[in-house]
C-alpha cells in the first residue's frame, strides 16, 4: 500500500463573490480527489488576510510534513519568503494566480493575468465606442489584483482618445458601487460606459443605472465571468455583451494537476498561464457553471 | 437674646489664615451665594451652619478652589490669592474634604491618598511607603480599612473616612470639612473630632459644617450662620444647640422627636428568618410589625446595609424563610418587594440612590413610574404635579425646577430621594440613614412624617448611625454587630449606651420580652 | 417671581441649543457641498443621498437604544447580512406557493429573525455578563461566517419573480418622498415616542446613566438592556427589508463595516458613548452627514481616490471639532 | 491586632485569583487543543504560535494603557500599516548609501512616527476634546488612506538587499528563544513596569477611574492620556519593526482589523473598557488566546472553512464564559 500524500491547499477567505468560489471550487475539489483517490488527503484553509496565511503555512507545515502545497497567495510579496520556507522542506509547490516575486519557488503556476483582463476589457470597449467618449471606472479593495486591473485598463486608454472621468473604490461590493454608480450619475451629465472590474460591483452599477433612467450609457461591463453576468451575456444584453473570465475555479485545476502528480500518472511542472478571452453570446456557456455559487 | 447669641467682628482677633472678603457665587441667572465676608483663624475651629440648600458647601468649594466665584476674593494673610483649581488651593495649604465622595473607586486606599503625590524611589513608587503612612493616618483618625484594599468596595463611612484622610495626609494650614460625620458612626465621630482637635492643637485654621449641631457645640470656637445664600453672623463659642438651631431657621423650632406611639398587638408585616448575606449579615431574623419603628443600630461595617440590601435582592444572600403580610416571599427583587409594598431608602445617595445628571422629575418618579404614568405614554403634567408635590411635602428647597439632581444641595438631596421612594406608597418603608445631611429644621420634619406612616398603620425600619436619631424614633432597636443581631432593645431599655454597648461588647442584652407587642410604653 | 419665570423658560431653550450641534453640523456640510460643487443640491442628488442613508439611519435609531442603555452593539452589520440572506432564502422557499405574498412573509419572518439575533445579543451581555464589545464582536463573526456558509460565498440572489413586485420598497414613494424615507421617518417617530416618551425610555436612559441606581429603583437593568438589542434587531431587520429590493441579493459583503458607521451616526447624533443620553433626531442627523460626506467625495474633484478615507476622517473630525466649537 | 495580619495577608490573595482568569482561560483554551490535536503541543506549533502573537502583543501592551486612561484607539491597525510603510521606504531609500545599516535607522524614524501618530490621535482626543472612538475612527482612515496612497493601491516591498540582514529580528532567536518573543517580553516588562511601578502608570489608572479625581488631585488628566497614545504609538511602531521582516512588504491590507483583535486581547485580558483598571499580563494572555484559537481552527479539520469565524467567536464567548464562572 502507499503512504497517504498530503496537500495542503491555502487560499483567501470568502470575503466577497471570487474569493467565495475560489472557495467552493476548492471545497469540491477536495471531496471529488479524495473520493477518487483513498491515499489523498487534501486539507483546505482559508485565510482573512496575508498575515493569516503566512500563520496558516507555518500551522500546516508545523505538525506535519506537505506533500504538496497549492497556494493562491494574498500578496506576491508578502508571501514568497513564507512559501519558500515551507518548499525547504521538500513540499511540492503549486502557485494559483499571483506568482511569486521568485519564479524559482514554483513548481507549478497556474497564472491568472489580471492586467490581461483590464487590457482586453478595454480593447474591446475602445473599439465599440470608436475610441472616443467618457467612461468611469470602479475598483476593488487597494490590492494587487485591483491595481493590475486598472494598470491593464488605464493603459490601454491612454492611447485612444478615450477620457477617464473617475476611479473610485466600491471594494468589490454591490453596495459600495450601487452609491458610487449614483454619484457619479449625479456628477457627469453624459457617460458613454462603465467598467467596474468586477461583476459582483457590476450588478449595483446596473440597478443604479437602471434606477436613473439614464439612456446614453451603452456599456457596462465588469470581469470575473459571475454566472448571473455570463446569463446576462448569453441572453444578449446590449448594455453588457461580454465579460472576462478570471474563473475562480482555476484553484480547482491546479489542485488536480498538483493530485495527479501523486496519483502516479504524470509529473506536473510547468507554467499555465490562463488567457483572459472575451466571453461573448457566442462562447458563454464554456464559462457557465450554474452550481457554482459565483 | 443673650449676649451668647450676639455677633462678634473679626477685628479684635488674630491675623486670619484665610480670609474670604464679599465672595459672591452665581449660576446663570440664580444667586446661591451673595456678599459673604468671612475670617479664619489659624487655631481655631469655624463652624458654618445653615438649612439644606443655604449655601455652604458652595461657600467651601470657592474657598478652596473648586469653584470660581463670580464676585468677592480671598486673602492668606495679608496677599490676594487666586485658586485656578483645587490643586493650587492645595498646594497653597488649602484642602477641602468633600461632601460628596471624590476617589478613584478603581484605585486602593493608598493610591488614592497619595495620588497626584505619590512617594517615589529612583523612578518607581514607592509603594511601601505609602502604604505605611496611610496606614498611620488611617489609624489617626481610626479608620479600619487597609491601605492595600480598593476604594470601590470600601462601604460609604470607610471611604468618607479614606477622603478624610487623604486631606490630613500633609501639615495644611486651612482644613475644610464639609458635613465630615454625616456617614460615621458614634466611635468614628468620637476620633474625628479628636483629629480636629488635634489639627487646632498644632495651629491649623479648620472650618467645619455639620448638621449635628451637638458637635458644633461641643467643638468650635465660632460659628457663622448662613440663610439664603447670605451671611447671618459670627458668634463665639457657647451658643446652645437651641440658640444655633434659631438662628439658622429664622424662627422657634419646636420639639425634635414626636412622642412615642402605643404598640399594636397585631400580627407580624414581615418575618426573616436566618437571612444571610455574602460579605454582611449572618443568620440575622427579625421581626416588624405594622405601627412601629424599629431601628437598627450598630458600629460601621457590622452589616447593616448588607443585611438590607441582601434583603431587596441587591446582593447574593439566602434565608430560611422570609414572609411579609403572612405570605412567603420565594422571589426577592427591588420589584417584587415594591409590588408586595416593601421599599429600601439606600444609604448612598449619589451612588445608588440618584441620577445626578437627570432632571428632578425624572429621579422622582423613576421608582414609581408604573403608577405615576399610568397609560403606555409619559403623564408630563402628572410627573410635575407630582414633583410639586414632593417639594411641597419635604421642603426640598429648590430655586429653579430645571435643575439636575447633582445641582441640589446634599440635604435636598436626601429629601429628593425620600420623596422617591415614599411614592411608590408602601406599607413597609426600610430607611437607611433617613436624615444623613439634613439640616435640624427638616429633621423633625422627617421624624414627623415617619411616626405619621406609622400612626397609619405601615411599618418602619429606620437604619441608623446617629444615636439620638435611633434612640428617639425608634419603638423598639435591633443592634449589629458582625453581621449578627446580637441585641433587641425594648421601651426603657432604648438608651445610647446600651446600644453603644451591645454594639461594641457583642454580649446579647436582654432588655424586655422578645414579643414587642406584649409591651407598651410612651 | 419674575426671576423664577425666567428661569423656567431659559433652561429649555439652553438645552435645547446645544442638541442643535448635529443639525448645525448636517447644515454646515451640506452648504460647504453647494458652494463647492453644482451637482449636489440637484433634487435627484440630494434623494439619492436621503434614500441611502436610510438604512444606516435605520439601524442607528437602534443602536440608540443600546448605546444610550449603556451597550454597544457591534454586529449589527453582520446581522443585517444574516437576516438579509434568511429573508430571501424563506421568500424564494414560499414564492412558488404564495407568489407575491411571500414578500410580506418573509418580512414577517425576517422581524422575527431580526429579534431573535438581537436577544441572543442581548442574553450573552446581561446573562452572561460579557462586556457588550466583546459579546457582540464574537456575534459579529458569528452572523457574518452564517451568511457566507448560507451563500457558500457566493451570493444569494431573490427569487425573479419577486423583483419587480417588491422593487418599490425601495425604488416607490410615497406623495413624491421616497419610501425608505418614509420608513425612516416612521421608524425614527417610533424611536423617539419609545425613548422619550414612555417608560420603558426612561428606564433605558436610567441603566445606561448609572446601573446601580436604577437596580436599585427597581428597574431590572438586565430586561432593559435585552429589550434594547431586541429593539436594535427589530431596527436591523427593518432596514434588510427595505434593502433587499435595491440590489436582490444577500452576499458576505452585505453590510460589512456597517456597525461602525452605525456607531458614528449615533456619536455624532449626540448621544454619549458611555450611555444615560439619546438623541433619536440627531443620529439621523449624523447618519445624514456620514452619507453626505461620501457623497460630496464622489462628487468633488479635489482629492485622489486613494485619499478619500483620509479626507472622510478628516471631515468627521472637524465636524465634531465645530460642533463642539458651537457649543 | 490578629485580624488586622490576617487582612493584610488575605487581601493581595483574593485579587491575585480573580486575576486568573485569563490565565486559567488560556490553560484551558491550550489543553482543549492539545486533546484534539496531536500537532498542536509540538515545539514547533508553540512555537510559530507564540512568536506570533507578538504582533497583537506588543500593540496590546500600549492599548492597555489607553484603554486603562479611559481612552479607545481604533487606529492602531492601520497606523501599524502607514508605519510600516513609511519605514520600508525609508530604509528602502537609505539602503543604497547606508547598506544594512538603514534597517537600525528606518527602524528608529518608526518609533517616531509612531509615537508622532499616537501624539496626533493624542491632542485630537484631549485638545480637540473629542470622543476617542471617534476621533480614531477618522484617524484610522487617515492613516488607511494614507498607506494607499504611498502604496498606489499595490505593496510597498522591502529592498532585497535588505532582506538577509534583517531576516533574524522575527526569524532569530536568542538562546532558543525567538526573538520577538524576547521583544515581547521586554515590552511588557517596561509596559508593566511604567503601570504598575511609576507615578505616571497611577496617574494613568487614576484618569480612568475617575477623570475628575484625578482632576482634583492635580493630575493632568489630558497630559496622561496624550502619553498613552504616544505610547500605543510606540508600540505600534516596534510591532511593525518586528512585522516587517516577516512580510517584507506593506499594503493596504496590512494590520486590517487588528484593531478589533487588539481591543479583544485587552478585553479578555481582565482590562474594563471603561477604563481605571488595566492588566497588562492578561493582555499577553488575551493575545494569546485569540492566536491559540486560530491555530486551533487550521490545524483542526472539524469546521467548513466557511464558518471559522463562527466558531472563533463562540470559542471567544465561551472563554469569557468560563473566565466569569470560575470567578
Ligand atoms: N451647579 C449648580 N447650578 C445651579 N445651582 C446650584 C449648583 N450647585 C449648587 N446649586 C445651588 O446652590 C444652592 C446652595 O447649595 P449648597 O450645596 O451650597 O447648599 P448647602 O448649604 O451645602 O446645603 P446642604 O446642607 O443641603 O448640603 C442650592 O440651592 C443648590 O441647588
Ligand atoms: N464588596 C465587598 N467585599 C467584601 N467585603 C465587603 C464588601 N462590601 C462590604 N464589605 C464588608 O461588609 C461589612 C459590613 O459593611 P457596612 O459597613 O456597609 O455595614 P453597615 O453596618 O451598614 O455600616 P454603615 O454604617 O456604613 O452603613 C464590612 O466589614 C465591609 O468591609
Ligand atoms: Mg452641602
Ligand atoms: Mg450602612
Amino acid at each position: 500500500a502507499q503512504d497517504k500524500r498530503t496537500i495542503a491547499v491555502s487560499i483567501p477567505a470568502a470575503t466577497h463573490g471570487w474569493t467565495g468560489g475560489v472557495v467552493y471550487h476548492a471545497e469540491q475539489a477536495e471531496k471529488e480527489i479524495e473520493a477518487a483517490f483513498p491515499n489523498i488527503d487534501v486539507i483546505v484553509k482559508t485565510s482573512p488576510s496575508a498575515t493569516a496565511q503566512v500563520s496558516a503555512l507555518e500551522d500546516l507545515s508545523a505538525g506535519q510534513t506537505l506533500d504538496a502545497l497549492v497556494i493562491l497567495p494574498f500578496t506576491s510579496e508578502e508571501l514568497t519568503g513564507p512559501v519558500e520556507q515551507v518548499k525547504s522542506n521538500g513540499t511540492y509547490i503549486a502557485v494559483v494566480d499571483r506568482g511569486l516575486t521568485d519564479p524559482t519557488i514554483q513548481d507549478l503556476y497556474v497564472a491568472g493575468d489580471n492586467i490581461a483582463v483590464g487590457a482586453n476589457t478595454a480593447k474591446w470597449m475602445a473599439e465599440k465606442l470608436g475610441g472616443e467618449g467618457k467612461v468611469v471606472v470602479l475598483r476593488g479593495i487597494p490590492t494587487v489584483i485591483d491595481d493590475e486591473r486598472i494598470q491593464g485598463f488605464t493603459d490601454v486608454m491612454k492611447d485612444t482618445n478615450i477620457e477617464i472621468l473617475d476611479i473610485q473604490y466600491a471594494n468589490w461590493n454591490q453596495d459600495e458601487a450601487f452609491s458610487l454608480m449614483q454619484d457619479y450619475l449625479a456628477k457627469y451629465p453624459h457617460i458613454d460606459a462603465v467598467w467596474a472590474n468586477d461583476d459582483d460591483m457590476l450588478l449595483g452599477v446596473l440597478e443604479a443605472v437602471k434606477q436613473s433612467g439614464r439612456t446614453e450609457i451603452k456599456y457596462a461591463l465588469g470581469g470575473n465571468g459571475m454566472k448571473d453576468v455570463i446569463e446576462m451575456v448569453k441572453a444578449g444584453d446590449p448594455v453588457t455583451p461580454i465579460s472576462t473570465p478570471y474563473p475562480p475555479s482555476m484553484i480547482k485545476s491546479a489542485i488536480y494537476m498538483t493530485a495527479a502528480q501523486f496519483s502516479g500518472q504524470a509529473p506536473m511542472r510547468g507554467n499555465f498561464k490562463l488567457d483572459a478571452p472575451l466571453i461573448t453570446p457566442e462562447n458563454a456557456d464554456q464559462f457557465y457553471f450554474p452550481d457554482s455559487p459565483f | 437674646m443673650n449676649a451668647a447669641t450676639m455677633p462678634v467682628s473679626a477685628t479684635a482677633l488674630a491675623r486670619p489664615a484665610l480670609r474670604a472678603e464679599g465672595l459672591s457665587k452665581a449660576y446663570g441667572p440664580v444667586t446661591v451665594l451673595s456678599d459673604v465676608t468671612l475670617d479664619i483663624l489659624p487655631g481655631e475651629v469655624h463652624a458654618v451652619i445653615g438649612e439644606n440648600g443655604a449655601g455652604k458647601s458652595t461657600l467651601m468649594k470657592l474657598l478652596s478652589g473648586h469653584v470660581a466665584p463670580s464676585a468677592g476674593r480671598l486673602l492668606m494673610g495679608e496677599a490676594p490669592v487666586a485658586f485656578p483649581d483645587a490643586a493650587a488651593a492645595e498646594s497653597a495649604g488649602v484642602v477641602l474634604v468633600h461632601q460628596e465622595i471624590l476617589l478613584a473607586p478603581d484605585l486602593t486606599v493608598a493610591e488614592n491618598l497619595f495620588l497626584g503625590r505619590e512617594l517615589t524611589r529612583g523612578p518607581m513608587v514607592d509603594d511601601r511607603a505609602m502604604s505605611r503612612r496611610t496606614a498611620e493616618v488611617l489609624a489617626s483618625i481610626g479608620a479600619h480599612c487597609h491601605p492595600r484594599d480598593r476604594v470601590g468596595s470600601l462601604p460609604l463611612a470607610q471611604r468618607q473616612l479614606v477622603q478624610i484622610a487623604r486631606a490630613l495626609l500633609e501639615p495644611r494650614t486651612v482644613v475644610i470639612f464639609d458635613e465630615p460625620t454625616a456617614v460615621l458612626a458614634n466611635d468614628e465621630v468620637a476620633a474625628l473630632l479628636d483629629v480636629v482637635r488635634g489639627l487646632r492643637a498644632r495651629g491649623a485654621a479648620v472650618l467645619y459644617i455639620s448638621h449635628r449641631l451637638d458637635e458644633v457645640e461641643a467643638l468650635a470656637d465660632r460659628v457663622t450662620v448662613l440663610r439664603d445664600g447670605r451671611m447671618i453672623g459670627t458668634w463665639p463659642a457657647g451658643l446652645t444647640q437651641r440658640a444655633m438651631a434659631d438662628l439658622m431657621v429664622g424662627r422657634e423650632l419646636g420639639t425634635l422627636y414626636p412622642p412615642k406611639r402605643a404598640l399594636p398587638a397585631v400580627a407580624p408585616q414581615l418575618v426573616i428568618d436566618a437571612l444571610s448575606v455574602e460579605h454582611g449579615a449572618v443568620e440575622a431574623s427579625l421581626v416588624l410589625r405594622p405601627g412601629e419603628v424599629l431601628g437598627i443600630g450598630g458600629m460601621i461595617g457590622s452589616g447593616r446595609t448588607e443585611l438590607f440590601e441582601g434583603l431587596m435582592g441587591l446582593r447574593p444572600s439566602q434565608a430560611a424563610r422570609i414572609t411579609l403580610g403572612g405570605h412567603e416571599v420565594t422571589h426577592r427583587s427591588v420589584r417584587d418587594w415594591q409590588a408586595a409594598g416593601l421599599v429600601y431608602l439606600t444609604e448612598d445617595r449619589k451612588g445608588k440612590g440618584l441620577l445626578l445628571d437627570e432632571p428632578l422629575a425624572t429621579n422622582l418618579t423613576l421608582q414609581a413610574l408604573d403608577s405615576v404614568h399610568p397609560g403606555t405614554r409619559l403623564d408630563h403634567a402628572g410627573e410635575d404635579r407630582a414633583l410639586d408635590r414632593a417639594v411641597d411635602a419635604y421642603d426640598i428647597r429648590v430655586r429653579n425646577r430645571h435643575l439636575s439632581a447633582g445641582q441640589l444641595s446634599g440635604g435636598n438631596q436626601q429629601k429628593l430621594l425620600l420623596a422617591k421612594v415614599m411614592l411608590t406608597d408602601p406599607a413597609v418603608v426600610i430607611i437607611d440613614e433617613p436624615t444623613r445631611g439634613i439640616d435640624i429644621g427638616n429633621k423633625s420634619q422627617i421624624y414627623d412624617f415617619i411616626d405619621r406612616l406609622v400612626r397609619a398603620g405601615k411599618a418602619v425600619i429606620v437604619v441608623s448611625s446617629e444615636l439620638p436619631e435611633l434612640v428617639g424614633l425608634s419603638d423598639r432597636v435591633l443592634v449589629m454587630r458582625g453581621g449578627r443581631i446580637v441585641a433587641e432593645l425594648t421601651g426603657e431599655a432604648i438608651t445610647e449606651q446600651n446600644v453603644v454597648y451591645a454594639a461594641t461588647s457583642g454580649e446579647k442584652q436582654e432588655a424586655g420580652p422578645h414579643d414587642p407587642a406584649a409591651r407598651t410604653h410612651t | 417671581m419674575t426671576s423664577v419665570t425666567t428661569e423656567i423658560a431659559g433652561a429649555p431653550r439652553r438645552i435645547r441649543w446645544a442638541d442643535m450641534g448635529p443639525f448645525i453640523a448636517l447644515a454646515l456640510v451640506v452648504l460647504i457641498g453647494t458652494l463647492i460643487n453644482t451637482n449636489f443640491a440637484t433634487g435627484t442628488n440630494i434623494a439619492n443621498v436621503v434614500t441611502r442613508s436610510a438604512f444606516i439611519a435605520i439601524i442607528a435609531v437602534g443602536a440608540t437604544f443600546v448605546i444610550s442603555s449603556g451597550c454597544l452593539d457591534l454586529s449589527v452589520g453582520s446581522m443585517m447580512a444574516f437576516v438579509t440572506g434568511v429573508m430571501i432564502l424563506t421568500m424564494n422557499r414560499l414564492e412558488p406557493t404564495m407568489g407575491a405574498n411571500a414578500i410580506l412573509v418573509g418580512a414577517g419572518f425576517g422581524l422575527i429573525v431580526g429579534a431573535l439575533c438581537g436577544l441572543l445579543n442581548g442574553l450573552i451581555v446581561t446573562v452572561g455578563k460579557i462586556e457588550p464589545f466583546i459579546a457582540t464582536l464574537g456575534t459579529m463573526g458569528i452572523f457574518r461566517a452564517l451568511i457566507t456558509w448560507m451563500s457558500d460565498g457566493g451570493s444569494i440572489p431573490i427569487d425573479r419573480a419577486l423583483r419587480d413586485p417588491y422593487r418599490p420598497v425601495y425604488f416607490g414613494n410615497v406623495l413624491g418622498i421616497p419610501l425608505p424615507v418614509v420608513v425612516t421617518l416612521a421608524v425614527v417617530l417610533v424611536g423617539a415616542f419609545i425613548l422619550y416618551r414612555t417608560k420603558y425610555g426612561r428606564r433605558c436612559m436610567a441603566a445606561g446613566s448609572n446601573a446601580d441606581v436604577a437596580r436599585f429603583s427597581g428597574v431590572s437593568v438586565a430586561r432593559v438592556r435585552t429589550t434594547a438589542f431586541v429593539i436594535q434587531g427589530l431596527c436591523v431587520a427593518i432596514a434588510a427589508i427595505c434593502y433587499i429590493p435595491r440590489l436582490g441579493a444577500a452576499t458576505p459583503t452585505t453590510g460589512q463595516l456597517w456597525e461602525l458607521q452605525v456607531i458614528t451616526a449615533v456619536v455624532i447624533g449626540g448621544t454619549l458613548l458611555r450611555g444615560g443620553k439619546g438623541r433619536i433626531w440627531g443620529t439621523v442627523a449624523g447618519a445624514l452627514i456620514l452619507e453626505v460626506i461620501a457623497n460630496l467625495m464622489v462628487l468633488s474633484n479635489m482629492v485622489s481616490e486613494y485619499l478619500v478615507a483620509a479626507v472622510q476622517g478628516v471631515i468627521i473630525i472637524l465636524a465634531m471639532l465645530a460642533h463642539r466649537f458651537i457649543k
